[in-house]
Parts: structure tokens; sequence; C-alpha cells
């Protein structure tokens, strides 16, 4: 069962918002700025006058084949919104498992309110005021939403046995989802949320704790726009009462609204520290991965006219909106964007496209001839593969080494007489790993030591590795650092220009409109318009996702 | 371990068997140039005693007197162990195998003499239920048979015979399910060692003690208890004392060549017995002698 | 009461309705007492399980733990002489160090609860055969323990006390269960343990409790059974009952991959096992089928209510596509 | 061979020196053959179980199929006077039919593996009492079969046959596990079924062929325990064999949330188990304690493999920490 959907959008188009990614003239900006490179540390702003309530001194930590954090150390001051970036696996989320008490580091100490520690616990981290949203999703899906944001800290009734207050539990929630802006009640269970949902709830828990120091480690990720306005109001607010925020985010220009200050992590140790007034996106690049940027241009431009329909839905109906029919249509050798709001409905889409999940009614057609799917095998046979959502579920297999992640879909590619060859799936596997950049010490290593982004890149790898017609990707860039979403994107852009139909779901409003070729939005399980290159704006693009038609 | 080894080995771990125990150790004081052992399988099935005779004749023992779990069909197995080792049978015989001998008393006998206890408390006729533990055991069937024999041609009749799988709740639960079901039950019979101290306390608990016939087998403390009482008619003993008393010195008899004790035919028969109230008082006298020994 | 506990509870009575029209005698108050009391013996034991189950772990020793300490009961009581208001606050703490010693291997030494359980199914039935030397343990004939027996095999106001001990047992644990914190944290562990832990949670601490709560009920009903059958032959004693209670637990709605269930569920599943068992005797049916009853229906019913979920989910789809269709056509 | 592997096999050889040198009739030829004989048997049983074990799920119906494919066996051949080159592949077939329906049960209907078998557990054995009436199936006096006791239960070159075919089996199904595509995708689907499925792989299919599968080898091994006891009482022939088969399993590195574990390992686990029901009928030990060996070696077993992966994972790590200090120190 799933809640209601609110037919009156309860979504508002902030007006603050203003795009960062400005074409040249960032460019030449960030050269400017470049040329005086300055290397900001701690000391340079040592001026400030209000004393850390927590620091981390020399932190370290390995784990088997990789050195996380190298000898790191910074302060947080009360009040302040701190802003981390860094490329995927330079060690930010091992950086907040450290402070969340779920790891503890080889050496170096953490020092809370002049205490110092060698690591934390759990408990003495939430003990010491620090709420954690993690960057993997951490619900209980068979508790409702009020359980599962006072989960550990349920307000009790006397008495001996520890009974759940269960009406003051549903009392304190319903503000915090409010706050959060969510769309659903106190006691929907968590199953029946969608992920984005599923990260606000994850949000509204770590505003519930009386923190003093709230991590929050992407939690934007798979957030739209407006959503992603309402968290930042949020970390506005919680720093007007005091409360500090990490905060760490691929998205740099949501890190430049907010922050106060940017630690910039590269391979373990502190790149830099940028303070408020130098906080710009092209500074943050250059710190992450020392060199400017300049794929991104090159991939918004189509190197041909898209030619004929690929992959057609007509009149698809899928889980999430039964009574709502879907007409699509990807051609060959074009990017379309899909757009939307949370809960729009287009994973399920994908999900019915790539046979995964069965349509309720309709037809799709590949290349004009219909097409039934009856599993993912039938759809990758014919050419038409997914990259999820869900990386860590359905993406990969974490236990799997890379070369073996690879070459899964396509094993009997890699065999002789059906035994598998090892030698012939790590030359697919190197080939890959250097045409997409992998950071891993071997084909070998296992898939689930990789950071996010990596991941990512093997998911995107192992479909590489084979040839396809039509690529769905969704949110193919979730907590993909900004060097390597420049190197997906270029990616998808050779693969639309190898006549491959790409596509791109994506609550990514930068990404959308500057990679697609046409835009579709999709507004309560419908297409509810479709753009074309010289229509693309941001305000389009938000009309469209709240069922009102374009400018 | 110079000495010679002789082992019993009984069909699955019971009660009935602590009489055997005794009797081998009074033949233990007898034979001191022996070793006698008694062995339970870990389960009552013929693959495990299989493998425990298996083990045991490679560990050298010289002679096995075994209760076989389905002597029938174990022809094979049983021969394979009678061709390396002196192999007697007791408690149900294998006659198509090589054994030496078989010494233990007849089920169906038994089965008979159940009847006789039947026929001299209901004169006048009456419906039996049975209970047992695994209908499809030889022991079972032949007791059951013989007792249907015995019941021939006159007013009692054996109308059903519920099984238990050696579960005890579940033994007391038929006995409670049949006094619902079956209401004008006059008689029951325990087949099983066990069943009839659970038939004892299932009519115990309903108020009915007194008022049902109660057949038993063996010579459980509550089944004697209850032919003490009154409450149980009689029950039909075996006397596996004996049989494991005798059946070692044969054995022994046996290894140093003395062959006078093995009868032709290669049955020696030691006969079940009615207990019943006048001898009870003995019988638990003796038992208590022998276990003491 | 969850849609899925109204129809076992269905299930049960259309199940009954049926064996009273064949055999009328099923509605006997003695039947029903005899069953009843049933329901309770096992139904403790069920309960024990479900807690295990909960938390995604699996107890296989219960039926060896049910003989071993059935024996050393009878043993102390009948043959030590041992007070038995001591002899069962004694057993009851051995159930639960037994509960103790599989939690502390589960969640210190990180080994798999099927493993672990599945080791003290074969270790405390050996130690209990080797206890008795494969003997019998069991009361000499006339030995009584009249307040004891009043409170395990004796009835009040026609009610086993088994049944109401069940009763009573079931509305703690329910609340225990549903109502307080330590029950939400058990569902939330048998969820997403990780998740647990990274919420502060004591995980390890909670799940052992989990077992001592399985030990000392299962514990409890080891007396109940010692005192139903008054003798026990260890080797056999409390086989399978182990499957009992997780058929139970699943019947009633439990799943085994943890989270999920109810204790209203484990207590129908219960009841529904024992009716198909006195529906056996009653109506004739040969005791070999038994076992085969038994899977039969199991397997009905977790089929019925899988696809009865399934059936319905469809069912709101057609409406819902219905509906759009309709309104679409009135736009 | 892993190091996993090579561990169990130390264990062996150690106990098996300790076993030989308390009683050198250990290592006579006659003891070596009868044991193997069982390992043959119970090897073919186990190498069924890891394939259903390695999917994540698992087999609880081995004993009761051991129990009716077995009484049907004889039955058609001593009974009914089929020619067994007709019954021998026959009931392979109707093992590999009872693969194929759990198997379904469980991906189609998406019934828990643990549930589905359970019930199997349940009404196998109660349809295998009821073909007999509970009575025993068995050959008659003087009733043989040359070729197919040569093939199943006599020796070559003083190896048991069956040994032989466990050999023939195992090199087979190592191949088929960890070289084969299949095997790659057994054990992705054990480690992340989901996953495997987004890959395009279909797992249903493969995950009912691991069943079918465990069905034939299982109902090979019923074959061979029907010709190695030539009788059969359904009411106990094969209880506990599933036990045997997954504790094997797990001695051998398997893990019950699936996606590990090696065919040498499972074999090297059944070798274990037996050479202890060898010792404990060797040394004289009470057979009542046959279990606790049996339980107590497969705890202590399964805690030193575990908490020496620790041990290592923490060596490795401290090594880790050392170098990278070493490094930057140079530096
Ligand atoms: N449990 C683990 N075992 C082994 N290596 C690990 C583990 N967790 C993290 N790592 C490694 O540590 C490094 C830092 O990872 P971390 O997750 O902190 O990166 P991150 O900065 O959060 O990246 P992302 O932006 O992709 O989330 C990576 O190289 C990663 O592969
Ligand atoms: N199988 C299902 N049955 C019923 N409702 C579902 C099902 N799957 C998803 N939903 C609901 O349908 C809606 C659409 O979900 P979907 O994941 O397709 O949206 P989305 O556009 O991808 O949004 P998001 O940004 O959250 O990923 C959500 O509200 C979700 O809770
Ligand atoms: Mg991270
Ligand atoms: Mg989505």
């Amino acid at each position: 069962m799933w809640h209601e959907h609110d037919p009156e959008p309860k979504v508002r188009i902030s007006e603050k918002w203003e795009p960062v990614f400005a074409g040249d003239h960032a460019q030449t900006r960030a050269h400017r700025l470049l040329s005086g490179m300055m290397n900001y540390s701690d000391a340079s702003i040592g001026a400030s006058t209000i004393a850390p309530f927590l620091s981390l001194e020399g932190v370290r930590k390995t784990y088997p084949g990789v050195v996380a954090l190298d000898g790191f150390s910074m302060e947080v001051r009360p009040g302040e919104v701190i802003g981390l970036v860094g490329e995927n696996g330079a060690g930010k989320s091992t950086l907040m498992k450290i402070l969340g008490g779920v790891t503890t580091p080889d050496t170096g100490t953490i020092t809370v309110d002049g205490v110092a520690h060698d690591g934390l616990t759990v408990e003495a981290s939430i003990g010491s005021g620090i709420a954690f949203v993690h960057q993997e999703l951490n619900l209980f899906e068979n508790l409702d939403v009020a359980a599962n944001i006072f989960f550990g800290r349920e307000p009790l009734r006397a008495g001996p046995l520890k009974l759940v207050d269960r009406a003051r539990l549903r009392a304190l929630a319903a503000p915090l989802l409010k706050r959060v802006g969510a769309n659903f009640s106190t006691d929907t269970p968590v199953s029946a949320l969608s992920l984005a949902q599923q990260q606000m709830v994850e949000i509204a828990k770590a505003l519930s704790i009386e923190a003093r120091l709230v991590i929050l480690d992407e939690p934007t990720s798979s957030l739209p726009l407006a959503e992603t306005d309402k968290l930042l109001d949020v970390i506005k607010a919680l720093k007007a009462e005091g409360i500090s925020v990490i905060f760490i985010s691929h998205r740099l220009h949501e890190v430049e609204r907010v922050a106060d200050r940017v630690v910039v992590l590269r391979d373990g140790m502190l790149a830099g520290t940028l303070p408020k007034s130098a906080i710009n996106h092209d500074q943050m690049v250059k710190l992450m991965i020392g060199r400017m940027l300049k794929e991104r241009e090159k991939a918004a431009e189509s190197a041909r006219p898209p030619g004929t329909v690929a992959l057609s839905a007509k009149a698809i109906r899928t889980n999430a909106y039964p009574d709502r029919p879907v007409d699509l249509g990807v051609r060959h050798g074009e990017i379309l964007g899909l757009a939307g709001l949370v809960g729009s409905g287009r994973t399920e889409l994908a999900r019915v496209l790539f046979g995964i999940e069965k349509s309720l009614g309709g037809a799709l057609q590949l290349d004009g001839k219909d097409l039934v799917l009856g599993s993912a095998a039938d759809a990758v046979a014919n050419g038409i593969f997914l990259v999820p959502e869900d990386r860590k579920l359905t993406g990969i297999l974490l236990d799997l080494s890379i070369a073996q992640n690879i070459s899964l879909p396509n094993l009997p590619a890699h065999a002789r007489r059906s035994l598998v060859s090892v030698r012939a799936e790590a030359a697919t596997a190197e080939k890959q790993k250097s045409n997409l950049g992998i950071k891993a010490p071997s084909v070998a290593t296992r898939t689930g030591t990789l950071s996010g982004g990596n991941q990512q890149k093997v998911v995107l790898a192992k479909w590489l590795a084979m040839n396809p017609k039509v690529m769905i990707l969704d949110e193919p860039t979730r907590g993909i650092d900004i060097g390597a979403k420049a190197e997906i994107y270029g990616l998808m852009r050779a693969l639309a220009d190898a006549g491959v139909g790409v596509l791109m779901i994506s609550s990514d409003m930068e990404e959308v409109i500057g990679v697609s070729d046409r835009i579709a939005v999709m507004h309560e399980g419908q297409i509810s318009g479709i753009l074309d290159k010289e229509q693309f704006s941001q305000e389009n693009v938000l009309l469209l996702a709240v069922g009102k038609q374009p400018k | 371990q110079e000495k010679p080894t002789l082992a019993f080995v009984v069909n699955g771990a019971s009660d009935f068997w602590k009489a055997a125990e005794a009797g081998v150790k009074k033949a233990q004081a007898e034979l001191p140039d022996y070793d006698l052992q008694l062995k339970y399988p870990e389960q009552s099935s013929v693959a495990i005693q299989q493998r425990l005779m298996d083990d045991l004749v490679t560990a050298g023992v010289k002679a096995i007197m075994v209760s076989a779990v389905d002597p029938k069909t174990s022809t094979d197995g049983l021969n394979k162990i009678a061709s390396e080792t002196a192999l007697f049978t007791t408690d149900s015989d294998a006659p198509q195998t090589k054994r030496v001998a078989y010494i233990g008393s007849s089920n169906i006998d038994a089965g008979k003499q159940a009847a006789e206890i039947a026929k001299k408390a209901m004169p006048d006729g009456g419906k039996c239920l049975g209970f047992v533990g695994l209908l499809g055991a030889d022991n079972a069937k032949e007791r059951i048979e013989g007792m249907k024999e015995g019941l021939a041609g006159t007013k009692i009749e054996l109308i059903d015979v519920r099984g238990d799988d050696i579960d005890q709740a579940r033994a007391k639960k038929n006995v409670e399910d049949a006094l619902v079901a079956s209401p004008d039950v006059t008689c029951m019979v325990g087949f099983y060692s066990y069943n009839t101290p659970r038939i004892y306390e299932a009519l115990r608990d309903a108020g009915k003690l007194g008022q049902i016939t109660v057949v038993g087998f063996d010579d459980d403390p509550i089944t004697l208890g209850g032919v003490k009482e009154g409450t149980v008619a009689a029950t039909v003993v075996q006397q596996p004392f004996e049989w494991a008393y005798q059946g070692m010195k044969l054995m022994a008899a046996y290894l140093k060549g003395d062959k006078s004790g093995v009868p032709a035919d290669g049955l020696i028969i030691v006969p079940t017995k009615i207990i019943g109230k006048d001898d009870v008082d003995a019988y638990a006298a003796n038992l208590k002698a022998m276990s003491g020994n | 009461m969850s849609k899925k506990d109204l129809g076992l509870l269905i299930l049960i009575l259309v199940v009954g309705a049926v064996v009273a029209i064949i055999n009328p005698r099923f509605l006997l108050p003695i039947n029903l007492a005899n069953t009843s009391n049933l329901i309770g013996l096992f139904g403790i034991l069920a309960i024990g399980q479900a807690f295990v189950i909960i938390t995604g772990g699996i107890e296989l020793s219960v039926g060896s733990v049910v003989a071993l300490l059935g024996v050393l009961f009878i043993d102390f009581i009948a043959t030590r002489g041992m007070a038995w208001p001591v002899a069962l606050p004694l057993i009851l703490i051995l159930g639960g160090m037994i509960g103790l010693a599989h939690g502390w291997l589960i969640t210190r030494l990180k080994l798999q609860p099927f493993v672990v359980t599945l080791c003290g199914l074969l270790i405390y039935r050996g130690v209990a055969r080797f206890y008795t030397a494969d003997g019998t343990a069991g009361f000499a004939f006339g030995q009584n323990f009249p307040e004891l027996e009043f409170l395990t095999a004796g009835r009040s106001w026609g009610v086993p006390n088994s049944f109401i001990a069940l009763i009573v047992i079931a509305i703690v644990m329910w609340v225990v269960l549903h109502r307080s914190v330590f029950g939400r944290y058990l569902y939330a562990i048998g969820k997403n343990e990780e998740a647990a832990k990274y919420s502060g949670i004591r995980t390890g601490r909670v799940v052992m409790a989990a077992y001592v709560i399985c030990g000392v009920l299962t514990a409890l009903s080891a007396i109940y059974f010692a005192m139903y059958t008054r003798s026990i032959s260890p080797a056999s004693h409390g086989q399978f009952y182990e499957l009992y209670a997780i058929a139970a637990a699943v019947l009633g709605g439990f799943s085994l991959r943890g989270g999920e269930g109810s204790l209203i569920g484990v207590i129908l599943g219960t009841v529904l096992l024992q009716e198909l068992q006195n529906l056996v005797n009653l109506l004739g049916i040969p005791s070999s089928l038994n076992f085969a009853v038994m899977g039969g229906v199991i397997l009905i019913g977790v089929l019925v209510d899988q696809q009865w979920g399934v059936f319905r989910e469809r069912r709101l789809m057609l409406e819902a596509t219905r509906k759009g269709a309709a309104g679409a056509a009135a736009e």
C-alpha cells in the first residue's frame, strides 16, 4: 500500500536558486584565481573567535591495501556549517564514520569538549551530541516513519517494562516531517516510501536528535531541486540555532550556498580549507582533483543528428501509477533526459522498460517491432541495459571482484564450452578499468571496498563491455564526484554518438539541462511534456514537473 | 584389551534393555576372561546398527549377540557380520541368516498371552484399542498378530492400534483422544513398555481407572504398580535379563569350542510370562535383586 | 489483529467446523480440554522460538533442551529428592543459561544461529542420554507432587492450567513484543542489524536477551512436558519439537528472514497444528499419515496466505486502473 | 585448495592419527573401506545439499526423500519385479521432479526454502510410511541383483564402489561449481539475488536447477542407502540425514546465507563426520555420546575457523598499519 498522492503539489519554486554551471565565464575566473593560488589552511583563518568543541588530530585509517585517511586534522566550531568535499574515495565517509563512532581510527585522537579519545563508540558519539545521516540509507522498513525517526530514543511511559509512548512519539515526529517538507504521515511504513522520501526520513531523524553537530553524508544525492532547497533551509535554521553542520555533497553549488567553510579532502589528506569568502565552484574543483575540468562542454554537444526511435513505450502502465499510461520514445543517438519530482514514477518506468517488472498494460517496441519482456534477461538479450538507482542492492555484487562483476551479464562470452575463462574475464575488466579510470588496486579487488563513485563506474563498465542498443541510466551520477561525473557524461555522449539510445533519469537539474538532447518530464506517473534543446530552462522543467504548461 | 570381547547390540535406546544390562553384568562376574559390552546404536535404524556392528568387528569383537532393528530384511548385512565373527540373535530372530543361535522369546506367543489376559478379564467380550510406538516394527506387528490370533472366535475385538513414533507426549494424547473418539472402548492394550504407563496416566486423569481393562506389556514400574493396584489387568513380561545372561555365557562357551548349548534348530526360547496381581510382588522383588547385582 | 491473523483464525474455525460435523465428539469439553492442554505446552515453546525468529535467528536445539531439562527436572525431584519449588527455578535458570550461551556464541563470536543451535541439538541430546545412560527418567509408582501436579497438569474450572499459563505468558509477551522498546528493537534488528547498531543500540545484548527468553520459556515447557508424560526416554523425548515450534511461527506469519510476525499469529499457528493432530486421531486417519497431514496443511496455509496477498495486490491495482480509466474518460 | 579446506584436512589427519595410536585397528583396510563406503553415501547427499546452500537456500527434506525413494526403489525391483536398469533412472527422475517442485515453489511462488522443504520433510515421510502401511520394504530372502549390488555395495581393488562414485561425482561437480558459468551464477545469486537479476541472469531457472541437482543426487544416494541397508522402515530410515548433510557443508566452510563454500570443503566435512562416528564406535565411547561428540566437534571446528579468520584479519590490519607508519616515517 502506498499513501495517497496529494493532487496539490506542496512544491515551491525557489527564487534564490541560481545555476552555477556558467560555462566559459566561470572558467576564466577560475584561471585567474588559480594563478594566485593560495593554499588555505586552518591557520589562515585561525583568528576565529569561537573555540572549537570538537577536533580531530592526525587521524589515520587504513583498510587492507588502502589508506583511507592519512593523518587528517580538522576542528568544528559551534554554529558553523562545514562543507566537506572531495573525489570519490577521498575518505569523506570514513572520516564521518569515525566521528559517528561506527569505525575507530588506527591512530590519532578525537577531542570532544577538551576530552581526548582514541576512538568513539556509537553511543559515545550520540551522547556527545553528534547526529549522523549516513550515505547509505539505514532505515527499518518494517517500522513506520515515526518509529524510525525516534529509533533508539523512544519516549517511554513510566513502568518497568519500558513501554513506548506511541501517542507522544507521533506528536513529536509530525513537526519534524513538516520541517523537511515530507508529504507522507508519521505512521506510513517505510517500506512504502521511495528512495528520496526515505532520505527525508533520515534527515528528520537527524533533526530529532538534540544535537550540537549534524553530519549529513550526501543527503541530497537522490533529492530533486525543491526538496534540496528545503534541506538547505533546514541547514540554515540549524546554524541559526547554534548547531554545527558538516555537509558532504558532490553538488558543489549546494555547498557553495550554505557552507561557512569548505574542507577539501584528497587521497585521505587535507588538500585545503576555503574560508567563506573564497568558496567557489572552480576553486573547490581545483583543490579536489588538482586540475581544471573541460570535459563537460564537450559532453553537451551531440556529434550526430538523432536517428529513428529505438525503444518506445506505448500507453505503458506501472505499479506506481496503475491509472496513468506513459508514452515515451528514445531515439538512436540521443540522450533523452527524464526529469520529475520525488516519486513521480520514473524508476518504476525504467524497471518496466528493463523487464524487471511487468507492465500492467500497454506495449513496448524496439526499433518498431513489438517487444515482450518476461525478465531482465530478455531485455539484456535485446540490448536494453539498465544502470539502477540503488547501487548497493541491485547494481553490483559487493562480494564479487571487479572483474567478476563486469563479466557477469555476459559470462557466456567469457567462457569456452560453458567453462569460464578467467583470463578473458580479466582482460575485459582491465580494459574497462583503464577506459573508465576505476580507482582500485586491481581488477581482483572486492567491489565492496571501493568508494561509491568507483562502484558506480563498475556498474557502468559491466554494460559498456557489451553492445548496448538502449541504455537506461537511473540517477547515473548519484554520489559521484565532479571529475567522474564529467567522465560519465563523456561516456554517455560517446554511447549516443555510436547510435545508442540513452535514457537518463536524473534529479539533478544542472545535469538534466547540461547533458540531455531532449528532456521529458514526468508528473505523477505521466509524461507531462517533452522539451527540445531550445526550450531548455530550469523554469520550464519545474513547471512541467508540477503539471503546468511550460512557457 | 587382550581379553576377547563379546558384545550385546540392542536395537535402540530403551529402558527395556536395562534388565539385559544387568544380565550382562552378572555374566561378566562369572566370565572374568572375557570383556563383555552392551552397545546402544544412537538411533533405531538399520544403517546405524549395521555401522555399529561393522565397527565392532573392526575393533576385534569375537562374538556379537544382536537384537536386529529389522531382521527380516537385513539378511545380507547380518551374514556379513556372521562371516567375520560369531553371530547370535536375540529379541527377534533372523532364521535365514548364518547366525549360530537365537535366544529370546516369541512375540507372537506374547501377543497370545495378552489375549489370555483380555479373555480372563472380560469374559463377556469387549472392544480393545491398542497403542504402540512403531506400527511397522516387527515386534509390534507380531504382538498385534499374536493377540488377534488369540482373540479369534471370542467376543473381544482389537479394533485399532494407534502409533506414536515413540513420542511419549503423543502416546498419552493418543489415549486421551481415543477416550473421546471411541467412548465404547472397554479395554486398552499398551504394546510397548511405555504405552501401558501412558494409558494408566491418561485413564487416571480422566477418572476412568478401573472402568477400562488395561492389558500391558513389559515391566515398567508404573505398569507393575497398576497391576498391584488392580487397575492394570496383567502384563506380559519378557526376560531380557535371562537373554543377556544366558546368551553371554552361551557365546563364551561357544568360543571355547563347547557347542553343546546350541540346540539343533538353533532356537533357545525363554518364554514370556503373565504377571498378574498375585505374582507382581515376587516379580518386582526379583527384578530389584537382579539390578542390584 | 492483523488481516493475516484473521485469515488463520478463520482457517482454524473452518477446519474445526468440518471436524465437528464429521465427528461431533470433537466439541466435547474433555476433548477441548485435552487439546488445549497440548496447545499450552507447545504454545509456550513456540513463543520462545518466535522471539528468536524475529531477530532473524533460529533455535534448533529446542527439542533436545526439552529432553535434557525434563530429564534433569524429574531426576532432581524424583530421584534426588530436591523440593520442586527449588528445582523449578533451577531448571528455568539452566534454560536461561543455555539461551545465554547460544546468544553469546552468536553475537560475540559471530557464529551463525543455525550452526550454533544445530550443535546444541546434537550436544544436549547426547548429554541427556548420557546422563541416564540411555535409560528412562520417571517417577516411581505412586510418587506424587500434588501442588506441582495441580499447577502443571491440573485444571481450574475445567480449563487446563497449562493453557492458562500460556494465556498469561502470551499477554505478557504480547506487551513486551508489541509495546515495549525491547520489542521494537527486536523487529528492527531482525530487519537491519547494521542500521540498528548505527543507531546506538547494543544489538548484541538485545539478541542475547531474545535467546535467553527462548531458553527460559523452553525450560518452562520442558517442565510441563515432563509432568505431562511423567517419564522421559531421552533418546526420543522432544524430538522434532523445534520443527513444531518453527512451523507454528511460520504458519503464524513469521518470516525466517526476521523482522516479521505477531504474537497472536504464533499462538494461532500452534492452535492449528494441535487441531490437526487431534483431527487425525478423531477421524481415524492412519497415524502414519499424521506427518503428511501436518506438512500438507502448513504448505497449503502458507501458499494460500502468499497467493492471497498477490491476489489482493492485483485486485487493488486493477481497481485503480479501472478508476483511472473511468476518470480519464470523464475528463 | 583454500586455506580453510587445508585446515579441515589437517584436523582430519590429526584426529585420524590420534585414533590410530589409541586403536591401531582404525587403519585396517576393512575399517577404511567400511568408513569410505559411508563417506560415499553421505558425501553424495552432502554435495546435493551444498548446491542448494550456495544459493542461500536449504533443503530439509533430504532425509525423508531418502526414505521415500528408497522404499519406492526396493518396492519396484523387489516386489513389482521392475528391472533395475529401468527403476534406477526412474528414481533419479523422481528425485529430480521433487527438486523441481521445490524450486518451483521457491522461485515462482516465492515461498521460503525453509518452509517448503520443512513441509517436504513431513509430507514425504508420511507418504513413505503410508505407502508401506508403516511396514518395512526389503528384499525377500535370496533375492539378488548381482550387477546392481556390485555397483552399489561392491568393491573394486578393495575400494567401495560407492566411494568411487563419490569421487567421480565430486570431480564433475567441482568443475560445474567452480569453473562453469552455471556455478558462477550460483555464487552470484547466493551473494545477492536482486543484483544478479539486474545483471540479466534468469535467477529463477538457476535456483531451480540447483534444487533439481540436489534432488537427483539425493535420489542417487537414496538408492545407495537402500542397497546398503537392504531394508527400509520408512518411519526412521534417513531421519536427520539432512542435518548430517548440512553439518558437512557448514563444516566445509559453507555459509547458510549463501554464496560461500567449496566442493572440496563439503567432501572434507563429510569425511570428518564419518571419521567421528567411526571413532566413537572404535574407541568404545558410549554411543549415547555419539551425538554429543559430533555436535561438539562441529562447534569447535566452526569456532576455530571463525576465530582464525578474525585473527588473520587483525594481523593483516596490523601489518598494513605498521607498513604505513614506516612509510610515513621514511618520507
Ligand atoms: N570497509 C572497507 N574496507 C576496505 N576499504 C574501504 C572500506 N571502506 C572504505 N574503504 C576505502 O577507503 C577509501 C575511502 O572511502 P570513503 O567511503 O571514505 O570515500 P568517500 O570520500 O566517502 O567517497 P564517496 O564520495 O564515493 O562516497 C576508499 O578507497 C575505499 O575504497
Ligand atoms: N511496487 C509498488 N507498488 C506501489 N507503489 C509503488 C511501488 N513502487 C513504487 N511505488 C510508489 O510509486 C511512487 C513512484 O516511485 P518511483 O521510485 O518510480 O519514483 P521516482 O520518480 O523514481 O522518484 P525518486 O526520485 O523517489 O526515485 C513512489 O511514491 C513509490 O512509493
Ligand atoms: Mg562517501
Ligand atoms: Mg527513482
